[in-house]
């Protein structure tokens, strides 16, 4: 089924779904507020069936965050690319965990580096970093601390503008 | 051993048993099997067949308690650095430490962007021996044995002066 | 083996039935808990189990990962295109090769490169080779986990012949940073061709050898056969790929069933798990996928080699990234842990703008606690073996 | 050799065969450490100690045992400080006490107890106590778990041992070590793993086996598999205490062999009356050291069962065959004789 068709009954059953042309592969926008309501249809229908979701990434664009779910099925061999916004300063999207529970660790992760909250999730905590680690590493102005627990992380040496290439 | 350290000079009786107890250590250093990253591959390849650090009397134990040295093999983050410091702490007096790889002696390759990487593993333990490299061929970390060996070999008993 | 079943071992839960599962309430007697690593001959690095165990039954599994977190994506952030590829190298340090491959190939399809068929070809001649040293690893340590040492030593020894025909390829014996965007870092040196040939003859009458001493050994099939069984609906509901998957039935393999860098050219079958000794998707299977797929990728090697064509492996590198197209993309590869995705995201200027990785190993540690929960502890070291995580893919 | 002159002063030969016991002892354990290093090697393709004093490395276990003995002694802050101390002294002397009854020549025994077999049943079941001992003060959770494990085990296959040690017990009508040596008199076909032939066969296969699992080798080594519990119930000693615990191992490996060679190759006689004038001592410890080969080389070829599989390896195949051998060995000896 092609992203068209796919865009299609989404749209059919009432979702606020958007067709985007971006090159090299198209995808969905969604809202966050429908995004339950199409994961577990995009799951469910068997048209679809939308069984393995390879990939959930969180990224910071200039004006919002965006979470890309990359989906994929093992019945009918195709796949799709979910992308959902939220506001920076009210960083909240619905959780598809239950839905997928790829999705479980992933959202952790995103969390963790990113800072998105995802709505739902049974147990948010930071994965990859200590619980006490302050700030999201992957955001664009993430500064990162000097000491962790005592120990020097960064060095005096650093040498600030050298960017590579 | 507690007893006589460190309280006489360099006499004829401390200097000889130097020699013994340099030997014994020199030639039976255990490490602890400890890996963290890539260079514990080159770890294990050492260890294997076609290296072999049996040859020397090399022999990794899988608990601190038992080892006198430990080969930091791989980077070292925030989050790892407490827990090995907390697993030199466990070891027993002599012990060494080699640190292996660039990511161990200095960050390596993560050394500007890593936030969460210590920039050597030196600001968290003691090291005696680096060997550079990413990672270092086999043949290097034998070589770091061996100079962790001389290195044991100069040690003494007696009481430092000056 | 009745002894399982005896003990009211539930064998791979489903996940559904997890998540309901209520751990509160205590019908064996008392709990302790068990710290499993950071530093543990079992854990494969750096990986840290949280254990709830009642005697020798593990009742609950909290993995902890991001002991070895090295900071790969802010870092692929921060540097240009080429330079992002020793990183990706050090993600999954058993296969560099395959990494690069991945974002190499990501990197290329953003920026519509076509590779020719010389370089496709290399690329997968270097990859498969390097399937076959990490599923070496795999195998030893999992011997090792089960308490064999002798096979430990033994596939290194086979692995060190690798290792030497990549040394002299590219100087690496690890990591390779040979796979380049658009290209390779130069081209197969004169006679290596031949080497490799001879390795592949020397390595066919290795697989019964090992098969004799570890695959069909009493002991190791008791300890491996019906344990820590993954349904395939379990392993697709977790995203589990590649020999994990393959593993527990389901005929899906990247390079047969959406072929990138020439894979259609070849004649290959996926290995899969039928349950020979006891359940499909138990531990032995997921054991014997692994030693197949090293059959596989020796008969590829051949193949690879007989259709080298000509070419120059340095003309369609791009010069500079200054003029990156605007997109992002997805590509996903088959390396020997599960696929390999990167989600790559170009604004148009010479450094990534976002790069996501997301590798099999992390998805199969994910999933432990959900197929793993009320073996023994004898059977957790088993299954950890058995899924093959790497560290430093998980945590990056 | 003939000693008998020394039976005037019975203190003095007991001070002086005590010492020298004690002393092979050592001497055993450090060159079985440094045997069991090289065959592993020579099994997997690698040379093992090399570089350690000359000849292969043949003094790599001096400069191990000197290294530990000036090692730091760590007594863990949260042990049981009485209990850490004592346990390697417990297992060392389980082991040892085993020696007093081997008979390693004619007149080369520590005590030729009337009930010597019933003797070393018994008194290796003091290393069980102090390998608990040691797990439980250690106050680590993989050290008791080893203990645990350890003592589930040894108790469990002590019974297929003693079961399968009563054979030639029936056989020779004698708990005597030195009368069982003597009624194996002559060619090597009389030595009893040959004689009654399916039997004692058996109880001697069944004996090695669960021997194994006494001394915790391979397969049966969970309770220090390394793998699963770092390193067993000694995972908190260093130093001096985890040499004896070593020490204690290795002693015992020979004591289950030299038992299985008295009782069933027919400890220090030789295989031909020919072959006589070579001390018994000397055939005695060969073939003591043949089976401590072969511990070794199952060590280092096999996979580790698991818990559950060790048990059901016990109660439910070695036990009921040695039971079944036993009565039928019994019956065979009211009926023929023995």
């Amino acid at each position: 089924m092609t992203p068209q068709e796919i865009c299609q009954r989404l749209t059919d059953a009432g979702l606020q779904v958007t067709f985007q042309e971006t090159p090299p592969e198209p995808c969905l926008e969604i809202t966050s507020e429908s995004l339950q309501e199409a994961a577990q249809l995009l799951k469910s229908n068997a048209d679809l069936a939308f069984d393995s979701l390879l990939c959930l990434s969180a990224l910071e664009r200039p004006e919002f965050l965006e979470t890309v779910y990359h989906l994929f099925s093992f019945k009918h061999r195709h796949h799709i690319t979910l992308k959902v916004r939220c506001p920076k300063d009210d960083a909240v999207i619905p959780t598809v965990s239950e839905i997928w529970p790829t999705a479980n660790w992933h959202e952790r992760e995103a969390y963790d580096l990113i800072g998105i909250r995802y709505d739902g999730h049974p147990d948010l905590r930071r994965i990859l970093l200590s619980e006490d680690w302050e700030g999201h590493p992957l955001r664009k102005d993430y500064q990162p601390p000097a000491f962790y627990h005592g120990i020097p992380l960064t060095t005096q040496l650093l040498t600030p503008g050298d960017e590579g290439n | 051993m507690g007893i006589i350290e460190g309280r006489y000079g360099p006499n004829i009786l401390i200097t000889s048993l130097d020699k013994v107890f340099n030997w014994g250590r020199a030639k039976s250093i255990w490490p602890v099997t400890f890996g963290i990253a890539c260079c514990a591959i080159e770890m294990m390849c050492t260890a294997a067949s076609r290296f072999d650090l049996d040859r020397f009397g090399i022999f990794m134990r899988p608990t601190p308690r038992q080892a006198d040295c430990m080969i930091v093999a791989g980077t070292v983050t925030a989050k790892m650095a407490e827990r090995l410091r907390r697993l030199y702490d466990q070891m027993p007096e002599p012990k060494w430490v080699i640190s292996m790889g660039s990511c161990a002696n200095s960050g390596g390759p993560y050394w500007q962007y890593g936030y969460h990487v210590v920039k050597g593993v030196d600001q968290v333990v003691p090291v005696d021996v680096y060997v550079p490299g990413c990672p270092p061929h086999p043949e290097a970390l034998l070589d770091a044995f061996i100079q962790l060996q001389a290195k044991i070999d100069r040690e003494t008993l007696a009481k430092q002066t000056a | 083996m009745k002894e399982t079943k005896e003990l009211n071992i539930p064998l791979g839960p489903d996940p559904e039935k997890l998540l309901k599962l209520d751990l509160s309430h205590n019908p064996f007697g008392e709990r302790m808990t068990l710290q499993m690593g950071p530093q543990h001959p079992a854990t494969h690095g750096v990986l840290r189990l949280e254990l709830q165990t009642d005697g020798e039954i593990v009742t609950q599994i909290t993995p902890y990962i991001g002991y070895l977190h090295r900071c790969f994506e802010k870092i692929a952030e921060s540097v240009s295109y080429p330079q992002v590829i020793p990183y990706v190298d050090r993600m999954d340090y058993l296969s560099s090769m395959n990494m690069s491959l991945g974002y190499a190939l990501n990197v290329e399809k953003l920026m519509g490169i076509q590779v020719n068929e010389r370089i496709q070809t290399i690329r997968v001649l270097v990859c498969e080779m390097n399937r076959i040293a990490s599923h070496c690893v795999a195998i030893a340590t999992y011997g090792l986990d089960i308490g064999a040492w002798t096979p430990l030593l033994f596939l290194f020894q086979e692995r060190e012949h690798i290792l030497d025909l990549f040394e002299e390829l590219c100087g690496g014996r690890l990591l390779f940073n040979y796979i380049r965007i658009g290209g390779l870092s130069h081209d197969i040196p004169p006679g290596w061709t031949d080497k490799v040939l001879q390795f592949c003859d020397y390595m066919i009458p290795k697989i019964p050898e090992l098969n004799e001493l570890l695959s069909f050994n009493k002991i190791f099939i008791e300890r491996t056969a019906n344990v820590g069984v993954m349904s395939s609906k379990l392993a697709i509901a977790y995203g589990i790929t590649g020999p994990n998957l393959r593993a527990t039935g389901v005929d899906y393999d990247m390079r047969r069933d959406e072929p990138y860098s020439g894979y259609q050219n070849y004649q290959f079958k996926p290995a899969i798990g039928r349950g020979e000794q006891g359940q499909p998707g138990d531990c032995w299977d997921r054991y014997i996928v692994r030693v197949r797929e090293i059959e596989e990728s020796l008969k590829i090697m051949k193949q690879a080699i007989a259709r080298l064509p000509e070419g120059d492996v340095k003309e369609q590198m791009p010069k500079n990234f200054n003029k990156m197209p605007i997109g992002d993309s997805f590509v996903r590869t088959e390396a020997p842990r599960g696929e390999l995705g990167i989600y790559l995201v170009s604004d148009g200027t010479k450094k990534p703008y976002r790069v996501k990785a997301r590798s099999g190993a992390y998805c199969s540690i994910s999933a432990l606690p959900a197929f793993a929960t009320g073996c023994l502890i004898a059977d957790l070291v088993a299954i950890v073996a058995s899924i093959d995580i790497v560290l430093g893919e998980v945590d990056r | 050799m003939n000693l008998e002159f020394l039976s005037q002063i019975p203190l003095l030969l007991t001070i002086v065969y005590c010492v020298a016991v004690v002393a092979f002892v050592f001497l055993f354990v450090l060159f079985s450490n440094w045997l069991e290093r090289k065959i592993s090697a020579h099994i997997q393709d690698r040379l093992g100690p090399m570089e350690t004093g000359g000849w292969h490395g043949w003094s790599q276990a001096i400069a191990d045992a000197l290294k530990l003995l000036f090692k730091e002694d760590i007594i863990p802050a949260a042990a049981d400080n009485k209990l850490f101390r004592l346990a390697p002294y417990l297992v060392f002397v389980g082991s040892l006490a085993g020696f007093a009854v081997l008979p390693f020549g004619a007149q080369l025994i520590g005590s030729d107890l009337n009930i010597g077999m019933y003797y070393v049943i018994a008194i290796s079941s003091l290393v069980v106590i102090g390998i608990l001992m040691a797990g439980w003060a250690s106050n680590n959770k993989w050290a008791l778990y080893g203990a645990m494990r350890a003592a589930a085990q040894m108790v469990s296959y002590e019974v297929p041992v003693a079961l399968s040690l009563l054979v030639p017990v029936i056989m020779s009508g004698t708990m005597s070590m030195q009368e069982i040596v003597h009624n194996q008199e002559g060619y090597f076909w009389n030595w009893y793993v040959f004689r009654m032939f399916p039997f004692s066969f058996v109880a001697f296969i069944i004996y090695f086996w669960a021997s194994l699992a006494e001394v915790n080798r391979n397969p049966f080594d969970l309770p220090e598999a390394e793998s699963e519990l770092v390193a067993g119930y000694f995972t908190e000693y260093s130093g001096m205490r985890f040499a004896i615990f070593f020490l204690a191992e290795y002693g015992n490996m020979f004591v289950v062999s030299a038992i299985a060679a008295t009782v069933f190759l027919g400890g220090w006689q030789a295989p031909f009356p020919f072959l006589k004038f070579i001390p018994g001592a000397v055939w005695f410890i060969g073939k003591a050291m043949s089976l401590v080969f072969v511990q070794m080389w199952l060590r280092w070829t096999l996979p580790r069962l698991r818990v559950d599989q060790l048990m059901h390896v016990c109660w439910k195949i070695f036990l009921p065959f040695s039971f079944a051998n036993l009565m039928l060995v019994g019956l065979w000896a009211v009926l023929w004789g023995k």
